[in-house]
């Protein structure tokens, strides 16, 4: 019972990580209506940066983590302005394309600088834990699972009461009819691509947390992240963290039950157990359980 | 026996009623015309008719054939062709193809015969391709065969569009605002274009369109709508002169 | 995507217009093709035959990416997942089964293009951005098989793939020409470029007939073709197996040339070169596959070979630094990015401005 | 194709005197898209302050290309001016980012509403209010509602379920938040009911006195000389006629061609068209 509860808040705090990048995806979803594929790449140069700051400069663990997310800030607002905003108007494939070269471009950016050899992010939790009741609880896994609750809270409350927020939603819905009240694309879209930088580091430093590390997995972790997206809704904020949370209490329950009980299924069944899941849902709802169908309209 | 018989369609999204109860039969040859403010459900009417919706009551049928439950592609093949309010042409593609893709029902070449070209699938595009220029010239299109459909004005693009439609040689024709965002020149080709198939071709059609003076007069009959319901159904100064139409669409000032 | 000018010509009967190279430019072009195709495999080093095989390899994938991509206008980045069942199927029909040349190739085509229908459903169901996420999903799932049923595949350590390509007398591993005995690359150079003319040939001929129509009714405006009598279940589906019989067609020669596969073959970054042959090459356009492939299957070795001489790359393949690895790898991204920026019609269209300078070209759109 | 017509230069109708410049001027513009399509081929226009201009012209004829052209959203289709200028209030605004031109007081209405439809009303009107003070866009706002209460009953409501007079409604709502000096429209009848084409020529004629000058882009010849005090005709990437309304409507081409009218006073019947047609005059 007390391995469940551990398995429990082992996913959840999985799960709040895949959330986080989720809230990335969706924010550019919806300013941009283009999936981010390039937001795993921003993910790895995030934890890269603080590790730069923190592990290699010996800053202290949340300064580092305050200047990373300014600079991926920056980065996000560089990609907007030097790509992605020149793909205005083009057709969504090409814009998924686009994000797709810049993944690679970004992963290789990382690899050059630091190279393919696991490295130590420098994070003040290490390895610590709270012991509550019967739970052993890593101080890092908390961390997560606060950081993404705020994070959910200041989404909602952008989207719905700002008129920035609301100005995203309208140039999701119609970016040129946006433009021609005002609505900078500029604005909107710069907007977006710097809060995913500054996702893209809290994920990146929670992933890499602790005994982890970095290297080139911690982009393919985002990568495992899409299906939560996609089960949660692109479009919707209450559905990445749904989805978020869904997938990575999946990932860590069929690893801790599926694999020892089902060797046949292959060792790393867990990693595929997000996309398994979301194939499923799919077929029920093509939208995700959360996320709002395409109008078909004659 | 009435080519269309339409009988107290029902249909729903969610909580609001686009149609209900709509009844309404078209003859062979005939030229009807159904008006009525935005949002009324005409165009919900057109997509029952091709099966893009399915009502949640009522009955439709083809000459005797019950229409409910076919999917669009079969609706096609039964004979009904369309033509959409915002154009639904396939822009990349020329003229030519896009009439072409309106025989597509009327041919065979699948991918294997597509793909070795020689014998079956070339036989049939010579063929077809002999039948699409009749209509290439009944609607003036000849200027612009291979012209990519996107670089077209307006006006051309809608001409494609019946075209397209003629071509699959539908028993009955469902013009979708023919005429809207046209200049009097343009509307006026239009109103040609259609007698020209009505008339020759012998095709029925059902006309939506908001130009009260191209539906008067070219009509045979009209049905007035409002909120999915039919205000009435008549001969054109029938319909004109009803006061719950007047009321509900053309208002005071219309004659 | 944007727009081609119409080609405008004169012809006087509608056969004439469907011929397939129809100026002069275009048919001293194919001439010289041929041509090439005669002379390059005994003229070539070594080094550059084996480049220009994996390059022809190359090309019969990106067509029938181009095929469900540009022509269907379905992203897929499942495409590595069919090309690696085309590989593990060649060698199971060629070995385990014992089936000679034609036919252990034209099995895995048609089981990459099975697998490939199954899928069908799902871009019947999705559209846009899910679909391209569910063929991410496809193909994970593909690779976890691949890595995990060892009985066929070997497991990540891989699998070694004897399917000789062996017809009567012709033996692409050792053929033997005017007397000479030319090397496996040389012959295998004959034979993939020759099954590369014929898909071409058949792709182009799918695209400007019925189903071709179709598929492109289906990209432009899916509702209105449905209305008009263009089945989407039929020609997704279609476009599904089609397109994966080209990948596993490529996969299978790929298995048979190269004689050694594993799952490390078949990865995402696979799918995503695939992708960047047919955006650099030219969307929606059959010879731009081709010209893609070429064109990302010679640069990296272009690349490598003046790597040397680059100051920047660093030689060694661990630890910080740009390698040619990273280089080549960060060149698919950046190539995809700037021919999209720059240049959305790809490589084709670079050489149709090129073409409509001298007033013709093969291949008239 | 057509050789140039002799003809006045355009002045108001409504006597101004109060400003020396138009409010807006567009002078000889020229505008190419993807380099090669020239679209308006030397267009010039003003719109005078405190007036009500029609722009008539067939689908492809340019008026839309124009309206951009002014509002900056060209180069989103990758258009460009390549000749002449735009001049709001006698500075030059070519080639101005939209944001900078909603700034100037120029708001537009797109062809086809253009709603979010996914909003609210209220979130509509608010994004309409994007480039102003958070205090002047609330109060702006305010006055919306109390020009049309049927939106202030409905503010809670999804954009996209209202009837297609409301959606209008919105739509022009939405320009007004920046309490724009002047309001282009861009084919407001489209579509709509010939009742509900009355309830927007009332509404412009509201807001033409609450002081915003509006220029009509119109294809719906009779609907729009019935409110304009001045027109202009587009044909081809040129204007071809202008002047007053009323001279407009008197005009027997314009007659003929825009509103249907024969020679005589009876309107030709759509059953009655014939293949041959007498020729412009102006494109002789």
């Amino acid at each position: 019972m007390s391995d469940l509860l551990q398995y429990l808040v082992a996913g959840l705090s999985l799960g709040s990580i895949y959330a986080l990048i989720c809230l990335g995806f969706v924010i550019i979803y919806r300013a941009t209506g283009v999936v981010n594929f390039a937001q795993g790449g921003l993910v790895l140069l995030g934890a890269y940066l603080t590790h730069q700051l923190a592990g290699v400069w010996h800053l202290p663990f949340l300064l580092a983590m305050g200047i990373a997310a300014l600079v991926m800030a920056g980065v996000g607002l560089l990609i907007e302005r030097l790509i992605l905003r020149r793909m205005v108007g083009q057709p969504v494939f090409a814009s998924i394309l686009i994000t797709l070269g810049l993944l690679y471009v970004l992963e290789q950016i990382c690899t050059t600088i630091w190279g393919y050899d696991l490295v130590m992010l420098g994070d003040s939790w290490g390895v610590r834990t709270v012991t509550l009741g019967a739970l052993v609880v890593k101080v890092a896994d908390l961390w997560t699972l606060a950081t993404s609750a705020a994070a959910l809270l200041a989404f909602f409350l952008m989207f719905r009461f700002t008129t920035v927020g609301i100005a995203m939603r309208a140039a999701a819905s119609d970016p040129e009819a946006a433009l021609a009240h005002g609505v900078s694309p500029r604005v909107v879209q710069g907007v977006a691509w710097a809060v995913a930088g500054v996702l893209a580091v809290l994920a990146g430093v929670f992933i890499a947390a602790g005994p982890r590390g970095i290297d080139l997995t911690v982009g393919l972790v985002s990568l495992r992240a899409f299906p939560a997206a996609i089960l949660g809704g692109l479009d919707s904020t209450e559905g990445a963290v749904a989805g978020g949370l869904t997938v990575g209490l999946a990932e860590v329950l069929s690893a801790a039950y599926i694999t020892p009980n089902a060797p046949w299924l292959g060792a790393n069944v867990h990693t595929v157990m997000p996309y398994l899941l979301m194939i499923v849902v799919l077929m029920v709802k093509p939208y995700g359980l959360f996320g709002t169908a395409e109008v078909r309209r004659a | 026996m009435p080519l269309l018989e339409v009988e107290g369609i029902t249909l729903r999204f969610g909580g609001v009623t686009a149609l209900s109860g709509v009844s309404f039969t078209v003859e062979p040859g005939e030229l009807f015309a159904i008006i009525g403010p935005n949002g009324a459900g005409k165009t919900s009417i057109f997509n029952c008719l091709n099966g893009v919706y399915r009502p949640a009551e009522g009955r439709i049928a083809l000459a005797g054939q019950s229409l409910m439950g076919v999917g669009a592609t079969q609706t096609a093949k039964l004979g009904i062709a369309r033509t959409f309010q915002n154009l639904g042409l396939f822009s990349h593609l020329t003229v030519l193809e896009n009439i072409l893709l309106g025989r597509h029902h009327l041919m065979t070449t699948g991918f294997l015969a597509g793909a070795i070209w020689w014998g079956r699938a070339r036989r049939e595009e010579l063929a077809q391709r002999r039948h699409c220029e009749d209509i290439i010239e009944l609607l003036e299109l000849e200027p612009y065969r291979f012209s990519p459909v996107s670089l077209l004005p307006y006006g051309v693009r809608k001409r494609v569009e019946v075209a397209r439609a003629v071509a699959m040689d539908p028993r009955l024709l469902l013009l979708d605002e023919p005429a809207a965002g046209m200049n009097l020149e343009e509307s006026e080709d239009m109103a040609r274009y259609i007698r020209e198939i009505n008339e020759e071709l012998q095709v029925a059609m059902i006309l939506v369109e908001h130009d009260m003076h191209m539906v008067m007069d070219l009509a045979h009959r009209v049905m007035a709508m409002d909120f999915g319901k039919v205000l009435a159904i008549g001969l054109p100064d029938e319909v004109r002169t009803n006061p719950a139409v007047i009321e509900a669409y053309l208002g005071a000032g219309a004659a | 995507m944007k727009l081609r000018l119409p080609n405008t010509r004169l012809t006087t009967e509608y056969v004439q217009d469907t011929a397939l190279f129809r100026s002069w430019t275009a048919r001293t072009g194919i001439a010289l093709c041929a041509l090439a195709w005669l002379v390059a495999p005994l003229v070539l080093p070594e080094y550059w035959a084996t480049v220009l095989v994996y390059a022809g390899i190359a090309a019969i994938g990106a067509l029938g990416l181009n095929l469900l991509t540009g022509f269907t206008g379905q992203v897929s980045l499942g495409h590595a997942a069919f090309y690696g069942i085309g590989a593990y199927s060649a060698a199971v029909f060629a070995e385990r089964f014992g089936l000679p040349f034609p036919f252990w190739l034209i099995a895995a085509a048609a089981v990459g293009g099975m697998v490939g229908g199954l899928t069908g459903p799902f871009a019947l169901r999705l559209r846009g951005n899910y679909l391209v996420i569910v063929s991410l999903g496809l193909l994970v799932l593909g690779q976890h098989v691949f890595e995990n049923w060892t009985s066929v595949t070997g497991g990540l350590t891989g699998r070694t793939v004897r399917a000789p390509v062996v017809l009567g007398p012709f033996n692409a591993g050792s053929l033997v020409l005017f007397g000479t005995r030319l090397t496996r690359s040389q012959g295998y150079l004959y034979f993939v470029w020759a099954v590369v003319t014929v898909l071409a040939l058949a792709a182009r001929n799918i695209v400007r007939t019925r189903p071709g129509r179709a598929l492109q009714a289906i990209r432009d405006r899916d509702l209105a073709a449905e209305v008009i009598g263009v089945s989407q279940v039929h020609y997704k589906v279609g476009a599904f197996v089609v397109s994966s019989g080209y990948a596993a067609c490529a996969g299978a020669i790929y298995a048979s040339y190269a004689r050694f596969v594993s799952p490390l073959d078949f990865s995402l970054f696979l799918s995503i070169q695939f992708t960047a042959m047919i955006v650099v090459g030219g969307i929606g356009t059959i010879h731009g596959s081709i010209l893609g492939a070429l064109f990302l299957t010679l640069l990296p070795r272009a690349i490598e070979s003046v790597s040397g001489s680059l100051p920047f790359v660093s030689q060694d393949g661990s630890g910080a630094g740009l390698t040619v690895q990273s280089l080549n790898q960060a060149m698919f991204g950046l190539l995809i990015i700037c021919f999209l920026l720059f240049e959305p019609l790809g490589i084709a269209e670079v050489w149709r401005r090129i073409a409509r300078y001298f007033k013709a070209w093969p291949f008239t759109y | 194709m057509s050789a140039p017509v002799n003809r006045p230069t355009p002045q108001s109708a409504v006597p101004s005197g109060v400003a020396s410049h138009a409010l807006l001027a567009v002078r000889n513009l020229e505008v190419v898209y993807s380099d090669v399509i020239l679209v308006l081929r030397g267009v010039s226009l003003e719109v005078r302050p405190q007036s009500i201009v029609a722009l008539l012209g067939a689908n492809g004829a340019g008026k839309t290309t124009l309206l951009r052209a002014i509002t900056g959203l060209l180069t989103i289709q990758r258009g460009r001016c390549t000749k002449g200028r735009v001049e709001v209030e006698g500075t030059e605004v070519t080639g101005s980012a939209p944001p900078d031109i909603v700034r100037r007081g120029i708001a537009q209405v797109m062809e086809g509403r253009r709603l979010f439809a996914e909003l609210t009303v209220e979130e509509n009107l608010r994004v309409g209010g994007f480039t102003r003070k958070a205090a002047d866009a609330k109060e702006s706002l305010g006055r919306i509602f109390d020009t049309f209460p049927r939106l202030a009953e409905r503010r809670k409501a999804i954009a996209g379920y209202l009837s297609g007079g409301e959606q209008q409604m919105v739509a022009i709502g939405r320009a007004l938040m920046t309490a724009p000096r002047l309001l282009l429209l861009d084919e407001p009848s489209l579509g709509l009911a010939p009742k509900v084409v009355e309830q927007v020529r009332d509404i412009i004629r509201a807001v033409h006195a609450a002081g915003t000058s509006v220029l009509l882009v119109e294809q719906n010849a009779t609907m729009a000389l019935s409110v304009a005090h001045y027109g202009y005709v587009m044909e081809h990437g040129k204007i071809v006629r202008d002047g007053p309304s009323a001279e407009l409507a008197d005009d027997q081409d314009v007659r003929e061609f825009y509103l249907g009218g024969a020679v005589g006073d009876t309107r030709r019947s759509y059953r009655d068209v014939k293949t041959y047609r007498r020729k412009k005059r102006w494109s002789a």
